[in-house]
């Protein structure tokens, strides 16, 4: 591997941008992932997940024990938006932003 | 490790982050942030990141969160680019009795500067073609937008290191003492001394209040956001419930759920927030969801934030809101100037912990 | 939505999730069995080698055999199959939500067996995102389930037990194997009798090597591998990564399942009783998900969970899930001592430290 | 390269079927996967890369990687490697971002 090595093939996140984030203090997949966006395309880190806990291992020192998982995430693979949805237009705990206005006397709260 | 300093500042999320930058501008020496995990671990790096304005309330509050946007075109030239876009704010509605609430928003929030227009279902889907066509209309206000918080507050993290801040993480607070002058701060990693102590951690404040005996009546909210695979720019304005990323993604959601600080994501509300999406607009249909994640919101008991000294225990700050991807360039202003003048330039006094005693 | 109920819902339909499947339907509960795939089998269905080490009650098969197999004998019993289904998350009451991909319905199991298998690591070189560039697994599952070969000069990255069955499975097929890269100072099968035949059909081995670079306009047509000082180019068609494999854990892991560290296993694994029960009650688990390992144990593991299930569910006689148990452990020890001692130790392990948990509450922020 | 005769399995490929990929016509049979009936025919680029525009193919032929996206019959990033052919499946590269459909466009 040298430091363009794609690491993340989703994101295309290099193993010099992974480096760097470690040197400024990142220590687990999550805290990486949020700062290069590695892991955060398509594949939801399924297949650069193991090879992120060896860039950790070798840079910090850590056991891959200490290295946690990456949180998973749902869908566990990409689904429509159209399958997801019930077409129903009653809502519980989505709100509308005009839900928070309210009128007293015919006034702005 | 030095561990005498001038002022530490607990929780290094966008609240704690630009407090520590802010400060370093104009005070170089001897601040350290102190994160009990990593900065973005939480809230700031689990939401949508709106700069949102137009519609809080009430109008004071809406007033605070106007003059904090307007700070967002200069911080992006100092700190770096945070891909802020002022897209303008568009919030749909869909019936009549929300148009007589927006006519009245509108009215109410014109003497403060802030101007709202109610548009007209057509003005609103010739501004924003791809919105559901049954609407009734939309409010808008161009002040509003939105930011990449995982670069807003990586770029204030960067900043702020250069001015020579010291960031030290997976290091939790465990113990607060108070002696004269000074705070004695205890950590995992080791033991803290500072002048002044500043408490910005924000869903956790009523933990860390606990620290030093102070309520910091801070409830959790949570969240649920859908992200979809990037999809060639096709939305124009921040849609108050969704909004489409630089790289293309549209990220969706306006969920709350009393949950505490359980982060997991339910098919309940995922669902329900894909029925919103399409509802808005129907054309995302197609689009596919790559992931959901949940962010614990902090929530004051009353909604607005808690910001400023704490009375009878000298040299204690707290800053601690639910919205502080809006409103951290202004909160970072004002806590430093109260903590280097000893009082800010646009008053404060609203928003202090006293008013729950 | 009404959600869809049953006793025992049993997601992947692989090696073990057929044979809990067996288990469990044969003595009367209501079993759904979920699959993305429409085939049944699971990877059983591409191995086309010969599998060591099955249960003593087996003859001798290939994979794919050993799938026809495992359907064959459930088709008895009346399964729910959801086959073309995904599970793609869970409702807040604890419901799945499943999708034939053109909705999302709820499903609410008494039981849940999760054996959802294992997938293969990648291993990272400059340009392994090229087409042709593909995991070992991948080029078997082109060769033996489509029918379709998968370049016609080949380099292997990697030296397991699979690599080696797969070499030879390639080199059936017309792909000229130029190299069987390996980093280590040794081969990491434990099969010699497979690393001679590989030697026999003129295939290198090379130790103490890697790719350095590989190269192509559009698709790989070539590496460069090094070993020592030494670095040549072979002019290849297919890359195939075998980086080893790892429990798939997304299920698990929505479920609020808790995870311990085995690096013999394949690295983090769910925690798990000697019961094939999770921390999370109604839910077990079995198959490569509870550790990396042989065929043979894989079914082991799937029966268990099986009759483990049938115990919770009060199908199966005390007396009968006993000896069920003795005899299914005695098993198991006897297939993992033998064809990998180091598994069947970590399993042990693993085991013990059910309730001292490394990783936990994952969503509690 | 289909492989008509295989060495454990026998011949198994039977019924061919015609599919189009960027409008040229392939031919395929009934138990292959999209993915694996283009490579048959010598189609390894299924897209490219958002950033650097660098090719991509077939990875996992798991579902997971999602390295073979392709869109197919108007339904963009579809996992070629999870997909049955079907006779007449018109496909193309996964090279730009998708467009969102709305009700007008022959939806």
């Amino acid at each position: 591997m040298d430091k363009s090595t794609i690491i993340c093939r989703c994101e295309e996140i290099s193993l010099e941008e992974i480096v760097e984030v470690i040197a400024n203090g990142a220590r687990t997949f999550d805290d990486i992932k949020r700062l290069t966006r590695c892991g955060m395309g398509p594949c939801q880190s399924k297949i650069c997940n193991c090879l992120v806990a060896g860039v950790i291992h070798e840079q910090t020192g850590m056991e891959f024990h200490q290295i946690p998982l990456p949180r998973m995430r749902m869908p566990i693979s990409p689904i429509k938006l159209e399958t997801l949805a019930t077409n129903s237009t009653t809502f519980s705990s989505v709100k509308s932003v005009l839900d928070e206005v309210e009128l007293e006397d015919g006034k702005v709260k | 490790m030095e561990t005498s300093y001038e002022t530490i500042i607990i929780g290094g999320g966008v609240v704690g982050s630009s407090i520590a930058y802010h400060l370093s501008e104009r005070n170089k020496e001897g601040i350290v942030v102190l994160d009990k995990k990593f900065p973005l671990s939480g809230t700031s790096g689990s939401t949508q990141a709106w700069v949102w304005v137009h519609n809080k309330t009430p109008s004071w509050y809406a007033e605070f969160s106007m003059y904090s946007a307007e700070l967002y075109p200069y911080l992006s030239k100092k700190i770096g680019d945070v891909e802020y876009k002022r897209t303008g704010g568009l919030s749909p509605f869909f019936s009549e009795l929300d148009r007589e609430k927006a006519e009245r928003l509108a009215e109410a929030y014109e003497p403060i500067g802030i101007k709202i227009k109610v548009l007209s279902r057509e003005e609103a889907l010739e501004k924003e073609p791809s919105l559901n066509p049954d609407i009734v209309g939309a409010t808008y206000s161009s002040i509003d937008g939105n930011v990449n918080p995982f670069r807003l507050v990586d770029r204030y993290m960067r900043a702020a290191k250069k001015n020579g801040v010291q960031y030290s993480t997976y290091n939790k607070v465990t113990e607060i003492q108070k002696l004269p002058g000074k705070f004695i701060v205890r950590a995992e990693k080791g033991r803290f001394e500072c002048k002044n102590l500043v408490l910005a951690g924000g869903t956790w404040s009523r933990e860390l209040g606990k620290l030093v005996e102070v309520t910091i009546p801070i409830n959790q909210l949570r969240g649920q956001i859908l992200v979809t695979e990037p999809l060639k720019p096709f939305l124009n304005y921040t849609i108050s419930g969704l909004r489409q990323a630089f790289n293309g993604e549209v990220l969706i959601g306006y969920s709350m759920e009393e949950e505490g600080f359980n982060r997991a994501t339910t098919l309940d509300v995922i669902q329900e927030t894909a029925n919103m999406a399409i509802h808005y607009v129907p054309s995302l249909r197609k689009a596919k969801v790559v992931r959901a994640f949940s962010g614990i919101r902090a929530m004051p008991e009353d909604g607005f934030p808690i910001l400023g000294k704490i009375p009878g225990v000298e040299n204690l700050y707290v800053a601690a809101m639910h919205s502080g991807v809006t409103l951290s360039p202004l909160v970072g202003t004002l806590m430093t100037e109260l903590i280097l003048d000893g009082e800010t330039s646009i008053p404060i006094d609203r928003y202090s912990i006293s008013r729950f005693a | 939505m009404n959600a869809v109920e049953t006793d025992v819902l049993i997601i992947g339909a692989g090696p073990a999730g057929l044979a809990a499947a067996f288990e469990t339907a044969s003595r009367g509960l209501q079993v759904t069995l979920v699959d993305e795939s429409k085939s049944m089998g699971g990877q059983l269905v591409q191995q086309t080698q010969v599998l060591s080490s099955l249960p003593s009650i087996y003859q001798p098969m290939c994979g794919f055999e050993l799938a026809a197999h495992l359907s064959r004998q459930l088709e008895d019993f009346e399964i729910r199959y959801l086959l073309g289904h995904r599970v793609i998350g869970f409702y807040k009451d604890g419901s799945v939500g499943i999708t034939d991909e053109k909705n999302v319905f709820p499903l609410r199991a008494k039981k849940t067996i999760v054996a959802t298998g294992a997938s293969e690591n990648a291993i990272a070189f400059p340009k392994w995102t090229l087409p042709g560039v593909m995991t070992i697994g991948a080029a078997q599952t082109l060769m033996n389930r489509n029918f379709v070969q998968p370049g016609k000069n080949a380099v292997i990255v990697g030296s397991s037990d699979f690599a080696m069955d797969v070499a030879l499975q390639l080199s059936k097929v017309g792909v000229r194997i130029r190299g069987i890269v390996e980093k280590n100072t040794g081969v990491k099968a434990n099969g010699t009798e497979k690393v001679e035949q590989v030697r026999k059909i003129g295939i290198p081995i090379l130790l103490n090597s890697s790719i350095k670079e590989a190269r192509g306009i559009g698709a790989v047509s070539e590496v460069d591998i090094q070993q020592g000082e030494d670095i040549w180019t072979e002019k290849v068609d297919l890359v195939c990564v075998d980086g080893g494999r790892s429990p798939i854990l997304d299920i698990f892991y929505q479920l609020g399942c808790s995870f311990g560290h085995q690096e013999e296993l394949g690295g983090w694994v769910p925690q798990y009783n000697n019961d094939f029960q999770t921390d999370c009650e109604n839910v077990f688990l079995a198959g490569n998900a509870a550790g990396i390992s042989t065929q043979g144990a894989l079914l082991v593991t799937g029966m268990l969970a099986g009759i483990n299930v049938c115990a919770a569910l009060g199908a199966i006689s005390k007396e009968a899930v006993e000896e069920g148990k003795q005899s299914l452990w005695k098993e198991l020890e006897s297939i993992e001592t033998r064809s990998n001692l180091k598994v069947w130790q970590a399993r042990n392990q693993h085991i013990e430290k059910f309730a001292h948990p490394v990783l936990k509450d994952q969503f509690i922020s | 390269m289909h492989i008509k005769h295989h060495p454990v399995l026998g011949e198994q490929l039977q019924k061919t079927i015609t599919i189009y990929f960027n409008d040229l016509p392939y031919t395929a049979y009934e138990q292959q996967t999209v993915a694996a009936a283009l490579m048959a025919n010598g189609i390894k680029r299924l897209g490219s890369s958002r950033n650097l525009v660098q090719p991509r193919g077939l990875f996992c032929t798991k579902g997971r990687c999602c390295s073979c996206y392709a869109t197919i019959n108007g339904e963009d990033h579809v996992r070629t490697c999870q997909t049955m052919v079907e006779d007449g499946m018109k496909i193309y590269p996964n090279d730009e971002d998708p467009e969102v459909r709305g009700e007008c466009c022959g939806d």
